[in-house]
């Protein structure tokens, strides 16, 4: 048995042979399908409307507009990575909103950030709580996100007697949604920052790899030692930090806290989002990357259909054909791949 | 600045109104005005007819003006009018977005100095120009309505959605009237569940008029409800003994209201007046010029069974009848 | 690799050639998987498909049964050119398949799963004939030695080598002229692969042609009359199978560049201190288990399916409950669940590597890492990974396990099976584990790749590791292990070693005789 | 390996020894988890209003209240068995519910039977678009759904310009929502009509087991010989008629052709209804019993709660935690049965 030490072969062969030129396009395709379509949807309004599509106001205006769906969004694909879908995130994401506002204009608590900080922590909690449900109750995720939703929706119309919040919440807190750090909207700041970290986490820490791991294959990872059931009240947790924030920066923006609906309005979309990221880049895996790409395009359709003075009706059903075309030019080869 | 009780005042002189721009001295051009209109969701009928009369009569006064839909999403809304802002836009309209949630909206069109029409947006401090219904007074109004025609006694239901303001200020008015007619026993009031407002508020009181039959109105919120509490009433077997009345002034409620069902009176919110009035408001403030008040009230027309319009048809807004006892 | 020209004789009875393939060539992204194979197959005769991992059998039997599409290249059934573009039409054709991997759907019942190709029968135009799909599936189940199955069982609550022989049943379930069996024994027991070749003579002498897969080649001797090797996706030579023998037939599947050591085992080193002492372990099966295992040892274990082999392992593993006492090094270990085990030292490899060894998308190095990231991460605050680390100490263990992959960033999917089994390996060697446990781990795996992984149990045992050793072919106990447990009934019904390490002796305590 | 030939015991076939009665116990509750909770919901409510709750009448009531919600989540089920999420559900509803009364009472069909039929049709080859575009596409499901949902819904704020159509809605029309048989209401017979053509196709028919097979493992179906792409078209096809049979009871029942927000009110509670069905009697898998039980469950929660007169807050938060209660005392029992 041991004449196979002799075998010295470079360790790392490449690919037994050339690929052919039409592979390596089908494989581009698939990759950058969306990104080709992001790509394509910006020049297609930039040359309709140049005037006031392809400005950097504009540009700002589309990542101002997307970024709390942003937010809420690469929460959901931390989720979503371990195939946890958190419905929840749209309840969640009112909570936030309307127990900041409530907290400071009471003046139960006097520091916005003292607050936010809270509230985040708060979020966490339930998050975890949700994540326990799911992985030492042994409940779909789907099911258990859906009735822990169901819950907080009571928890804060019983608690704000449907009332909306409309005073007394302090400047220190809506610079959150209004402010600007230089030319760049504050919510905007807060989108490429929760980007940043979250991207960080999931590809470069411990943690992230484990979830992958666990997301691929839960029973291999079991196997290998980890600690499979902690990893979703992290992810949980995570999502719903991020759905929290989103809330509160809505009500920032606002200026006031909503005890409904707050939320329900980016439940879709942050699906369709990281959805549509899943089929970007890593076919078949949820990535923050992707999931940023999927909330743009989501953004530059929603805002250059409505430059465009398109009607309403019109929006809902090109933003439906758009979609489709994007992620289908990339599924659709990837299929004839085999 | 003008607090909400000039704005009675204003809504019975609402109709002269137009003629305020004559005293302003500054005259600025308002020949070609560009125009940016947000509305937070035009599916609904309203929210769009209140748009389609601006864009109008906007666009025959030669403005260009420029909508954006938010499709629900109140702070993308948000973000769409500061964008029209940061791009140099005469005038910002608001349509149907609670004021209150544009503050922020507000003091940027200030800083730059750009007046914040408000259609239907319920008046706060920043509004230039608020455009809208006295729904607290329209309500205690209908309810008192009501309370007539069951002749200060009998048992009601309220149905409402007390997290949208102008639900609430009804509810309000409700509540003022019923506290002044022990006659009248409330037997249940019913928070609707949204979204599924329509088949939760038709669960809702069949379950009722399942175990109480002796129920003689029923309340709504808004007349999307109607539907569902008629059906619910006609098939509890009730219909010629309970009534339904709600508010709003959508097409199909007066289709119920016409066709003699339980459903029998509304106030109609003047929509599409509205639209017209606020392109005079902005010819206004646009050309330099200050309004007598910064809410304009408009009336609504009383909805009943003799006053509905013919199918397909608007009522006469400048001229119907609001209080009851106008009618005869 | 010399002659593909195989010495004609012809026998009358048998003349036609039912499934030719010519010049089959298949392309996947990066690979060229079929490069110009030629296969025939005539009627009523049995052919050995035979080749190392990835050589491109299961590609080439997918290309024939309508799975994948040929680059290029003909297909002839009977002399006549067809267009396989899918399944159902290879079943028209007569084609039957026993897939290598995903033959039966887990959540369906036997019967579903048996006549899955052919349709369960019809009462009444629309409504399934239970009773009637009942009656057939039990028929063909008494062919393959079944006959006590209850047809309605779910296929999940099945033991594998049942399942295997629901596959095989379910291939035998249409009328079909050729059967392909990829692999169809690798979970099979001994008796049950002889009822299986039984079955297949006295098919084919009714004239129907079989392809057959394996890696185990004795079988290829018992049951086959010609044998085609092929490697890297090109034919090496088609011959009566009487024209070989073991050796040169390892010659030609491995080829002239690399050769295997006959004998594996040389004894090992003289073991070292007690690593793993189980004591009075008691589970389902296991009534009072005690054994021990040295550091420089390599330990088999076992049994007849079900009699306790695999519960050592598994409550080894925390994977079931059981009672007793586990102590490794010298330490009494609580080992409630996989994370324990590992915690205390103990790597699994486990049966069923795609299951349960590998997450298939992530890359070589990923997977080599998974049991030990803590030793790489930045600092216990951030964790950040530090791949440059990683990359350098997966490359050195994957040096010395002579991986074999296109790049350490390669998702393991695209590894041939030996060399993802080198991975799951490479993950425990990372951990440095003190005990091993090595469940069936030659399953699926060629010749050349099970003398490679006979020789890492030797190695990881030489370099102070007690290894724990289990398979399904008896003969590797004797080539791998210093003593081999025969678990009966629960218990050690006795112990073997050195020249009493025989199949024979294996056999017989494993069902509960005294060894003579 | 030439020894074994003289092995000739049986089989080792069947479990491999007895299961203990704990286990079994386990097994029992985890099956009837949720049917167990169904019936404590309708203990407890009946105790407490034993003279509104539990009266025929109410039973027919919550029945009637169930029925929409239950045809369509059927529908879902078929869908779900092969892993397809239908969101485009809801959209398919407000067209078939505005589709029909526009077309009765603007007189361009004037029998009503025939625009039933017709707009059956119509959704069937909707579903199958879906389908289309999933199978052939490559694209997944649920973004799928997503943008075609959305392209439904903009035609038919197009095609309504937002207007609810209530007159002229001939009353044979509406007796499909407001009729009865019996003392038994006519959603309530067309839910019957689904749940047991349904349960027949699925799991008597060859193309139900096919689904099942495809659900299980779509790889190995496919290397079986079936047609796999062809019955995502079946399943969406469908779960698009049901969701536009739902959808036009809704309209007959009120009595008006709405154009938006008809079917949003279901789609989260028919996902909801089809997961606490798969939790129930065959663990892990979608079926219609399952189904039925899981529309069952939250119509008898709905009802309970709102006749009891508990706070609308409270509803929320209560419906929440029964769902919980519900699922989890099924699932917990599983997860700990490895
Ligand atoms: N879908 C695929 N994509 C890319 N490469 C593939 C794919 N399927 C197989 N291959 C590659 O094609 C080659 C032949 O694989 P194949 O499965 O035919 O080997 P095999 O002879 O059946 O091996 P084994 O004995 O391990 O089953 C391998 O190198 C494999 O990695
Ligand atoms: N004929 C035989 N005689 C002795 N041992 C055998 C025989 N056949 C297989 N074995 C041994 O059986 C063990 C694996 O069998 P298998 O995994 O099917 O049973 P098990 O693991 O005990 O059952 P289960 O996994 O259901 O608990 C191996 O250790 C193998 O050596
Ligand atoms: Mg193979
Ligand atoms: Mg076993």
């Amino acid at each position: 048995m041991t004449s196979t030490a002799s075998v010295s072969e470079p360790q790392v062969a490449g690919p037994r042979r050339q690929t052919s030129a039409s592979d390596r396009l089908i494989d581009v395709a698939s990759r950058y399908g969306t990104i080709v379509s992001l790509v394509v949807c910006v020049l297609i309004f930039s040359a309709l409307r140049p005037d006031v599509f392809a400005t950097t106001q504009n540009f700002l205006n589309i990542l101002n507009q997307v970024s709390i769906l942003g937010i809420i969004a690469l929460g959901l694909t931390v989720a979503l990575v371990q195939g946890l879908f958190d419905l929840s995130l749209a309840s969640m994401a009112t909570l936030g909103g309307f127990m900041v506002t409530k907290w400071l204009a009471e003046g139960t608590i006097s520091s916005p950030v003292l607050a936010v900080v809270l509230m985040l922590l708060v979020a966490l909690v339930i998050g975890c709580l949700n994540g326990i449900v799911v992985a030492y109750g042994g409940v779909s995720a789907f099911i258990a996100t859906l009735a822990v939703g169901s819950i907080l929706t009571g928890v804060v119309l019983g608690i704000s007697k449907s009332a909306t919040i409309l005073s007394g919440i302090p400047d220190g807190f809506l610079v959150m949604g209004q402010g600007k750090v230089g030319p760049v909207p504050a919510p905007v700041v807060f989108l490429a920052i929760v980007a940043v970290l979250l991207y960080v986490f999931l590809e470069q820490t411990q943690v992230g790899r484990h979830m992958y791991a666990i997301g691929g294959n839960a029973e291999t990872a079991r196997l290998s030692g980890i600690a499979v059931k902690r990893y979703a009240l992290i992810a949980l947790g995570i999502s719903a930090m991020c759905a929290a924030l989103g809330g509160m920066i809505v009500a920032a923006n606002l200026g006031v806290g909503r005890p409904q609906g707050v939320g329900d309005t980016y439940l879709l979309d942050s699906f369709a989002a990281a959805f549509i990221g899943a089929s970007t880049l890593r076919p078949g895996r949820f990535h923050i990357i992707g999931t940023v790409i999927g909330v743009l395009l989501i953004g530059v359709i929603n805002n250059g259909l409505s430059i465009m003075g398109v009607e309403t009706f019109w929006q809902y059903a090109v933003r439906g054909m758009i979609l489709l075309l994007a992620v289908f030019g990339a599924s659709f080869l990837v299929a004839r791949r085999r | 600045s003008m607090s909400s009780d000039d704005s009675k005042d204003s809504s019975s002189s609402s109709t002269s109104s137009s003629s305020a721009s004559a005293d302003s001295g500054t005259a600025k051009d308002t020949s070609n005005l560009k125009v940016g209109l947000v509305a937070v969701n035009l599916n609904s009928p309203s929210i769009a007819a209140i748009k389609d009369a601006f864009v109008k009569s906007a666009e025959a006064k030669g403005w260009s003006v420029d909508v954006f839909d938010g499709q629900g999403d109140q702070n993308a809304t948000n973000n769409a009018a500061d964008d029209f802002i940061s791009r140099g836009y005469d005038v910002i309209v608001n349509n149907s977005s609670p004021n209150e949630q544009m503050t922020g909206v507000m003091e940027k069109a200030h800083a730059a100095g750009i007046p914040f029409v408000s259609i239907y947006g319920g008046y706060v401090d920043g509004v230039d120009a608020e455009i809208g219904t006295n729904e607290f007074v329209n309500a205690s109004l209908i309810t008192q309505e009501m309370v007539n025609r069951l002749g200060g006694k009998g048992r009601v239901l309220k149905l409402n959605w007390t997290v949208l303001q102008a639900l609430r200020d009804r509810d309000a008015g409700f509540h003022a009237v019923m506290s002044e007619n022990p006659g009248i026993d409330v037997v249940k009031e019913i928070e609707v569940k949204v979204p599924g407002q329509v088949d939760d508020s038709y669960n809702q009181i069949t379950n009722v008029l399942q175990s109480d039959k002796d129920i003689d109105a029923i309340w709504i919120g808004w007349d999307e409800l109607a539907p569902s509490a008629v059906r619910a009433i006609q098939e509890a077997g009730l219909a010629d003994k309970t009534f339904v009345m709600g508010f709003d002034g959508n097409s199909f409620a007066w289709d119920l209201i016409r066709d003699g069902s339980p459903y029998v009176m509304e106030p109609a919110n003047p929509f599409p007046p509205m639209g017209e009035k606020a392109v005079q408001a902005v010819e206004t403030l646009a050309g330099g010029g200050t309004l007598p008040s910064k809410v304009i009230y408009m009336k609504p027309c009383l909805m009943t069974i003799d006053t509905v319009p013919a199918k397909g048809e608007q009522p006469d807004w400048d001229t119907c009848a609001f209080f009851p006892g106008e009618i005869s | 690799m010399t002659n593909t020209v195989e010495p004609g004789r012809e026998v009358a009875s048998r003349p036609g050639t039912l499934l030719q393939v010519k010049g089959a060539v298949k392309d996947y992204p990066g690979q060229r998987a079929l490069d110009h194979m030629d296969f025939d197959l005539r009627v009523g005769e049995v052919h050995a498909l035979l080749g190392e991992n990835g050589a491109g059998k299961s590609t080439l039997i997918k290309a024939v049964s309508g799975v994948i599409s040929l680059t290029s290249g003909t297909v002839e059934m009977d002399g006549v050119e067809v267009d396989v573009r899918n399944p159902q039409r290879a079943q028209g054709l007569g084609v039957s398949v026993v897939h290598q991997h995903g033959n039966l759907v887990a959540d369906l019942s036997v019967t579903e799963n048996v006549l899955m190709v052919d349709g369960l029968g019809r009462r009444a135009g629309v409504l399934v004939d239970w009773k009637g799909a009942h009656r057939r599936v039990r028929d063909l189940l008494d062919r393959v030695g079944l006959g006590g199955l209850d047809p309605r069982r779910e296929v999940s609550t099945l033991g594998a080598h049942e399942s295997a022989m629901v596959a095989v049943a379910k291939a035998l379930a249409s009328n079909a002229r050729v059967i392909i069996l990829d692999e169809p024994t690798t979970a099979l027991q001994p008796a049950e692969v002889d009822t299986l070749f039984g079955q297949m003579r006295r098919l084919a002498a009714e004239g129907i042609g079989f392809v057959f897969v394996t890696h185990r080649l004795g079988e290829v001797f018992k049951v086959c009359d010609r044998i085609t090797v092929m490697r890297d996706g090109r034919l090496v030579g088609t011959w009566q199978s009487d024209e070989l023998d073991h050796d040169s037939l390892v010659d030609q599947l491995v080829g002239p560049e690399k050769s295997i050591a006959q004998d594996a085992f040389v004894g090992g080193s003289t073991p070292g201190d007690v690593v793993l002492e189980v004591r009075d372990l008691t589970g389902d099966v296991l009534r009072g288990l005690s054994f021990e295992a040295r550091s420089g040892e390599v330990v088999g274990v076992a049994s007849l399916p079900g009699e306790g082999a695999g519960e050592v392992v598994e409550s080894l593993y925390g994977m079931c409950r059981a009672s007793g006492e586990i102590v490794i090094e010298g330490r009494r270990r609580r080992i409630r669940s996989p994370e324990q085990a590992v915690a205390a030292g103990i790597g699994l490899v486990p049966r069923d590597r795609l299951a349960q060894g590998l997450v298939a998308d992530m890359s070589v190095r990923e997977n080599a890492t998974l049991a030990s990231t803590r030793s790489f991460v930045s600092d216990p605050v951030l964790r950040l990974m530090r791949r440059g680390r990683e990359r350098i100490r997966v490359g050195e263990v994957m040096d010395r396990l002579n991986l074999k992959a296109s790049s350490l960033e390669a998702e393991v999917r695209t590894l041939s099976g030996g060399n993802q089994q080198k991975v799951v390996i490479g993950r425990w060697l990372l951990r440095r584990s003190k005990v091993y446990l090595l469940d069936s781990p030659t399953a699926a795996v060629d010749v050349h790749t099970k003398a490679e992984i006979y020789a890492l149990a030797r190695q990881l045992a030489d370099d102070g590791a007690a290894v724990i050793f289990t398979s399904t072919e008896l003969e590797e106990f004797a080539r791998v292990c210093d003593r081999v447990l025969v678990l009966h009934d629960g218990m050690v019904a006795g112990e073997l070693s050195g020249d009493d390490n025989t199949v024979n002796s294996i056999m017989r305590l494993s069902f509960g005789r005294k060894s003579d």
